[in-house]
């Protein structure tokens, strides 16, 4: 019961703070917006009982995407006053698009029959728990995980590169 | 209603997520919203997964869930690198202004 | 065996020349050539003892599946394979080394094509048809964009590629869907393949059949396809000409004896009366418009669409049985006899057809024209060309005692045999046959010069590449019992 | 009895391998005594054959060239009374003008090549008259047909001897086609195309199929003995080498339409309709040829269109169903034509190569030996009594007199043609003053012995051809009628020809009557000729100009095949199936180009694009499909 009402509360928590992200004017609110959404969801992830990913939600997104997020906004000295505007129209039409993309979604959704619908709570599967997790991904899942670690070393590379000041390889100028 | 939860309270509430970030993508032209944007769809299918992962009692979608957030990690870094030079190269990052490559 | 080491052999030797030095490339083409004619002999050989196992390629698929052959050298594909073979060293002795840049890449990709014919005709699968189908091509598209004549080459070769591929991209559509018909992890090999598309429905049939006639169609080319052609026969090198027009156009041939005649009999029967009145047509048509043509090889071109077509034409009067696949797939005697007669001739058109644009090379060379109102005159004062170019054009035009009169008998007398009336219309392919095939003769060797002069004869070797062809139309004109042997 | 007719067959092969291949390397009185030795071998085997043959043919087979399930081809030969009198002729008279080429082609450098397709020649005629089957024939008929086309075109540098070489070609081509459908239903109707099949009584078919078999056997036919209508190209064919004229265009090639008929004689009186069609084309053709040559000036030419004429007699004897009588005509014409055509030769020789008589005149003191040979051959042709061709016509008028008084006296008039032309040419000719040249005059001279003697040889067979069946009105016994018999059933003999005792003598005496008043008239008006006039005007210009056949054939069929040949190619071909062809590669541009503006470089603008595409799949999915 109480699990039930931690959902909505935490349902309520992320749909609005998601709405905030993307509405809110000033780029350095929307981040902050989006950690709270994040909260929400790594919430939400322990009611499911997948504590290890509500934990590496907390670390990685709030933790270390935000925080990169925060960082190149200030960077980039970024503020409400010279953020790009679009016409009232494309909002418009933005908003049926997305708007629509959520009916069909949900009507698909209610047309589509799943099955026996077991309550999500209480939820007496344990393998969120990291020993289990730890298991199946250092064992099925090992050469992935080690591809994994290849890209992440590469996206480091990639984004030094990038992000190095040098004015040769700068092909949008020249 | 609100008195048991389903996978499919579960479904709508990622599908919400997923449109607003849809919504955020296509209304803002802030390149680094756009970003947000998109994490927050990341986020909205991780949940899904996280979410049958749990129905089902299996333990691949919570790996999957963990593989995308590393990937999604690395795209960040890449991607605000990208972003970065985008701001140093035109002074804006307005996604419109990005519009080079075309016929 | 053999028909494996018929694939690889031109396969290795074409990929060897490309790294050689650009003398090597010739002796290269002409090692592999004379290896594959003495396989083919060999094949031969045992085909004529019937120890089929040696000449067949197999492979393990899958660990509890047995064996499938993937390769086979017989049926109807045996002809075709012969004819590749015994004019592959003709044409790479035909072919002039000096006249070409880079000659190792040009005999290397003509070893591919090779390869590509060859394996087309033995291919027991229909992933592995369709991968030779396109072999066959893509060198075909290079040696006219690169070594063709005139300024348009590169456009002419476009118009050819684009044209096959487009054919060839409509068969994959019609062999996916025999392939998921046969149910996706069946494998892919002609059997299973024959046994599914014989479960189709005929609405099916016809659909899928019409997919493929448009690739074969193409290929041979038939009426409301065969603009290309023309243009392409003229501005590819000669050697290539006779590539495309002696063996590759019977790949459209094979296809359709293959495809939708063995695999798709239902909307093959439900198909026949519109092929044989657009063949029909096609011969006539054809016939028509290559008697006032004044390029020497577009009166080949033509003349070649026209022959191909009267094929079709005896194809689609074939009586098939359909339905029950216990039942034999020739209703009557009759049926095998104008297959024989369908092989016969397409062999035979091969040699005929090899022999005449040989002839319009030498020509060309010798008076650097290809234009007939510049010629005339050119049989005075040479004692081999005149000869060599009578037989092939009595061939051509099926003079009884030459191998074109056997398969043009037979072939007419099916369409006979279907409908008089049919028959009696696309007989009249003889009457326009002569007319055009003796304008040429008589544009070219007879009367006076007008213009362009043509001194001297055919050199030595040239005689010896042609004698082969010619003794070869007239063998099989007088003993086609003794040739028929080899080619089933 | 095999190897005698392997040597027959081969004998012309061999001569015309050495000649054909290693022609180059021997002279030319080595090639034509190979050439002619070749015949002459194959002649001495056809009369050695004579004695071995049994009365009711017998089949010999060499070698089986095409075996298959429903088809069958032996290279087997019949040899029976009707091949062998054809093998004769063929190799006899072939002989006679080989020996006769020697001498007139002496100056020729294309000697071998001559004597080799003279060779193939008959090679093909014998393939022709002793296969054993339709197929056979028709590898000799078509043969025939190319050596032909090789002959006439043998000076091929003169390009309009070359189109006439083709043309003959083409037209046998469409009788060939005619013959060859023809033979395609007997197939179909027989199961087989040999011989054997053709038994009288025993086959068993509607006669509406009888008809179209026939019809389509005598189209091939018409093309290969120039009947009407398709007899244009047997004058054009004069352009070859006069010897050739003599054999192929005279005595043998096209005289193979009429042995084709009689030997299918059984099929042939199924169908009657066919054989009174056959009776009118021969007539017609008598007719119609008979009145062109009256005013040709082209030595050649006037004998061709006698030729074409003659033909239509022997025609016209088959027709009513005298077939041994057409047999006989075919022979005796065979004689008398050749005979007159190596004698025109021969005029040619002597006035160096001028072929028009309205500037000959008087050369019978000059080449006594030519115009007395040449005046047996006028003589036998136009019915001097007792004369072979006197005899054979006489026996074909006979016949039709009995199949229809109508036809009996057209033909009558065909005959009269006959006379009128053939004493125009030879009192043109012959008598009155030299209207040629002073050179041509010095040059004159009668021809070597071995261009005389087949000459003279001709001219005995001329006269005394016509013995073997003389009408029973002077006591003959129809020798050829009984030899034949086993494989021709004569009609008219079976009619009888018991009370027409009186007809013949009228007939007889009519002749007699008309050659005399013709040799009057004629000898007033052309005998004493100073000049002839070349062109002619009203009803004869028409007639000089052989009705315009010719150009109305090419304004009706030639013009039309070739505009319809550029039509399709520049403006069908080209311009819509190609076209065709182009705007689908112009739309594939013309939508690169447009669509192309789609892509903006705006990141949203795609964005929203694939949002809706994917809100349109799945509501079509929602609505349509689930």
């Amino acid at each position: 019961m109480l699990a039930t009402y931690a959902f909505f509360f935490l349902a309520f928590i992320a749909i609005f703070f998601a709405l905030l992200v993307v509405f809110s004017k000033n780029p350095i609110h929307s981040c902050l917006y989006l950690v709270l959404t994040m909260f929400a969801i790594a919430g939400n992830y322990v009611l499911l009982n997948a504590q290890f990913l509500a934990v590496v939600q907390l670390i990685v997104y709030a933790g270390a995407i935000m925080v990169l997020f925060l960082f190149t906004i200030m960077l980039l000295n970024l503020s409400s006053e010279n953020e790009p505007v679009k016409s009232n129209l494309i909002k418009f039409i933005a908003t049926i698009g997305g708007g629509s993309l959520l009916l069909v979604f949900v009507l698909a959704l209610k047309k589509t029959d799943l099955g026996p619908a077991p309550l999500m709570f209480p939820n007496p599967n344990q393998q969120g728990m990291i020993q289990n997790l730890g298991k199946v991904l250092f064992s099925e899942y090992v050469f992935p995980f080690e591809v994994i670690s290849i890209l992440i070393l590469i996206s480091l590379m990639g984004a030094v590169v990038l992000g190095r000041k040098d004015k040769k390889v700068n092909p949008i100028n020249e | 209603m609100l008195k048991e939860v389903f996978i499919d309270h579960y479904i709508y509430l990622a599908l919400t997520l997923f449109c607003i970030g849809v919504l955020g993508v296509l209304i803002r032209r802030n390149a680094i919203v756009l970003f947000m944007s998109i994490e927050l769809m990341l986020n909205s299918v991780n949940l899904l997964l996280v979410a049958f992962s749990s129905r089902m009692g299996d333990a691949a979608g919570q790996i999957f869930v963990f593989f995308i957030m590393t990937v999604a990690a690395a795209e960040v870094a890449v991607g605000l690198a990208i972003i970065v030079m985008l701001y140093r190269n035109t002074r804006s990052i307005d996604i419109g202004d990005a519009n080079k490559l075309k016929w | 065996m053999i028909s494996l080491l018929l694939v690889i052999i031109p396969l290795f030797f074409g990929i060897t020349s490309f790294f050689v030095k650009e003398k090597w490339g010739k002796t290269i083409a002409l090692i592999s050539s004379i290896l594959s004619l003495g396989l083919i002999c060999t094949g031969e050989y045992f085909h004529i003892h019937h120890t089929q196992n040696l000449l067949d390629f197999s492979w393990v698929k899958e660990k509890n599946n047995g064996y499938f052959t993937l390769l086979s050298l017989g049926d109807l594909g045996l002809a075709l394979v012969l004819l590749t073979n015994l004019i592959f060293p003709l044409i790479v002795l035909f072919q002039k080394c000096n006249t070409i840049r880079n000659a190792h890449f040009f005999f290397g990709l003509m070893l591919l094509m090779q390869a590509g014919l060859n394996g087309v005709f033995m291919a027991q699968d229909v992933i592995l048809f369709y991968i030779f189908f396109e072999l066959g091509l893509v060198p075909a598209y290079l040696l006219v964009g690169i070594w063709g004549n005139g300024e348009d080459r590169a456009a002419v070769s476009f118009k050819f590629f684009a044209y096959t591929m487009f054919g060839s991209l409509l068969m994959l559509v019609g062999i996916i869907y025999l392939i998921v018909n046969a149910g996706a992890s069946h494998p892919t090999d002609f059997n299973n393949i024959y046994q599914a598309a014989h479960l189709l429905s005929s609405s099916q049939q016809v659909w899928i059949s019409v997919l493929f006639l448009i690739a074969f169609f193409i290929k041979m080319p038939i009426f409301p396809f065969h603009t290309w052609q023309a243009k392409t026969y003229a501005t590819a090198p000669t050697s290539i000409t006779i590539i495309m027009s002696a063996i590759m156009a019977k790949m459209g041939a094979y296809g359709i004896l293959r495809f939708n005649v063995q695999f798709l009999t239902l909307g093959w029967t439900m198909l026949e009366p519109y092929i044989i009145v657009l063949a029909v047509f096609s011969v006539l048509y054809t016939a028509f418009i290559a008697i006032k043509q004044d390029n020497f090889k577009y009166v080949l071109a033509f003349s070649s669409i026209s022959h191909l077509s009267l094929i079709l034409a005896a194809i689609a009067s074939l009586d098939l049985n359909t339905g029950d696949l216990n039942n034999p797939l020739f209703k009557d005697q009759f049926g095998i006899q104008t297959l024989k007669g369908i092989v016969f001739q397409l062999f035979s058109h091969g040699i005929i057809v090899a022999g005449l644009l040989m002839i319009a090379e030498w020509i060309e060379k010798g008076s650097d024209t290809l234009d007939l109102n510049k010629m005339g005159g050119f049989a005075e004062g040479k004692r081999f060309l005149p000869i060599a170019f009578m037989v092939m054009l009595l061939g051509s035009i099926a003079l009884p005692l030459t191998s074109g009169f056997i398969g043009e008998f037979l072939l007419l007398n099916a369409v006979f045999h279907y409908n008089y009336w049919i028959g009696g219309v696309v007989a009249i392919s003889i009457i326009l046959g002569a007319v055009y095939m003796l304008r040429l003769y008589q544009k070219s060797m007879l009367g006076t010069n007008n213009g362009n002069v043509f001194n001297g004869d055919l050199t030595i070797k040239e005689n010896w590449i042609i004698i082969p062809l010619m003794l070869f139309v007239i063998i099989g004109g007088i003993f086609p019992n003794w040739v028929n042997q080899f080619l089933f | 009895m095999n190897t005698i007719l392997a040597l027959l067959i081969l004998a012309p092969v061999v001569g015309f391998l050495i000649n054909g291949l290693y022609g180059h390397k021997l002279s030319k009185n080595l090639s034509a005594v190979i050439g002619s030795t070749a015949i002459l071998v194959s002649f001495i085997c056809t009369m050695l054959l004579y004695k071995t043959v049994p009365e009711t043919g017998s089949r010999i087979q060499f070698f089986n060239i095409l075996s298959l399930e429903a088809f069958n081809l032996d290279a087997a030969f019949l040899i029976d009374h009707l091949s062998l009198m054809m093998m004769s002729i063929i190799t006899g008279i072939g002989f006679l003008i080989h020996l006769y080429s020697a001498g007139y082609m002496h100056h020729d450098k294309g000697m071998s090549k001559f004597f080799a397709y003279l060779n193939l020649f008959i090679f093909s005629m014998l393939l022709l008259v002793a296969g054993s089957s339709y197929t056979l024939m028709f590898f000799g008929w078509e043969g025939v047909g190319l050596c032909s086309y090789l002959l006439i075109g043998f000076w091929f540098t003169n390009g309009e001897y070359a189109n006439a070489a083709k043309k003959a070609f083409v037209m046998n081509r469409i009788g060939d086609l005619g013959f060859l459908m023809g033979m395609f239903l007997f197939l179909q109707n027989f199961g087989s195309l040999d011989y054997s099949v053709l038994k009288e009584g025993q086959l068993h078919i509607s006669s509406g199929m009888a008809t179209a078999i026939t019809l389509l056997l005598f189209v091939g036919a018409m093309g290969k003995s120039a009947q009407l209508p398709l007899y244009t190209w047997l004058p054009d064919a004069m352009a070859g080498p006069t010897p050739v004229s003599a054999l192929i265009h005279a005595a043998t090639m096209v005289t193979a339409g009429i042995y084709m008929i009689v030997r299918s004689n059984a099929l042939f009186v199924m169908s009657p309709f066919t054989m009174h069609f056959i009776a009118t084309i021969g007539l017609a053709t008598a007719l119609f040829a008979g009145t062109i040559a009256l005013f040709q000036n082209d030595i050649k030419k006037v004998l061709a269109y006698s030729t074409v004429s003659q033909l239509g007699f022997m025609f016209l004897g088959l027709g009513v169903g005298a077939f041994t009588s057409g047999m006989f005509h075919l022979m005796t014409h065979a004689f008398f034509k050749a005979l007159l055509f190596l004698g025109a030769g021969s005029v040619i020789h002597a006035m160096s190569g001028e072929q028009n008589i309205a500037k000959m005149g008087g050369l019978r003191k000059q080449i006594p030996i030519t115009f007395w040979t040449f005046t047996i051959g006028v003589f036998a042709i136009i019915g001097i009594p007792f004369t072979s061709g006197f005899v054979s016509k006489d026996e074909i008028l006979n016949a039709t007199y009995a199949f229809s008084p109508m036809y009996f006296y057209l033909a009558a008039i065909g005959a009269g043609l006959t006379i009128f032309y053939m004493l125009r040419l030879w009192y043109l000719t012959f008598f009155g003053n030299f209207r040629g040249t002073k050179e041509q005059q010095d040059h004159m001279h009668e021809s070597p012995l071995n261009m005389t003697l087949p000459l003279m040889v001709l001219a005995v067979l001329s006269i005394v051809g016509g013995f073997i069946q003389l009408p029973e009105l002077f006591h003959g016994h129809p020798y050829l009628n009984e030899y034949l018999s086993p494989v021709v059933k004569n009609l008219v003999a079976e009619h009888g020809t018991e009370g027409h005792e009186g007809f013949e003598w009228a007939l007889f005496g009519g002749t007699i009557v008309v050659l005399i008043a013709m040799f009057a008239w004629t000898s007033n008006l052309f005998g004493k000729k100073e000049s002839v006039s070349e062109k002619y005007s009203g009803f004869a210009g028409v007639l000089e100009n052989k009705y315009y056949v010719d150009e109305i054939y090419n304004f009706l069929v030639v013009k039309p095949i070739e505009h319809i040949s550029v039509l399709l190619s520049k403006i069908v071909d080209n311009k819509i199936v190609d076209g065709m062809v182009f705007i689908t590669g112009k739309f594939v541009t013309w939508s690169g180009t447009t669509l192309r503006y789609i892509q903006n470089g705006q990141t949203g603008f795609y964005f929203l694009m694939m949002s809706i595409a994917i809100v349109v799949m799945l509501a079509y999915n929602l609505l349509f499909k689930l």
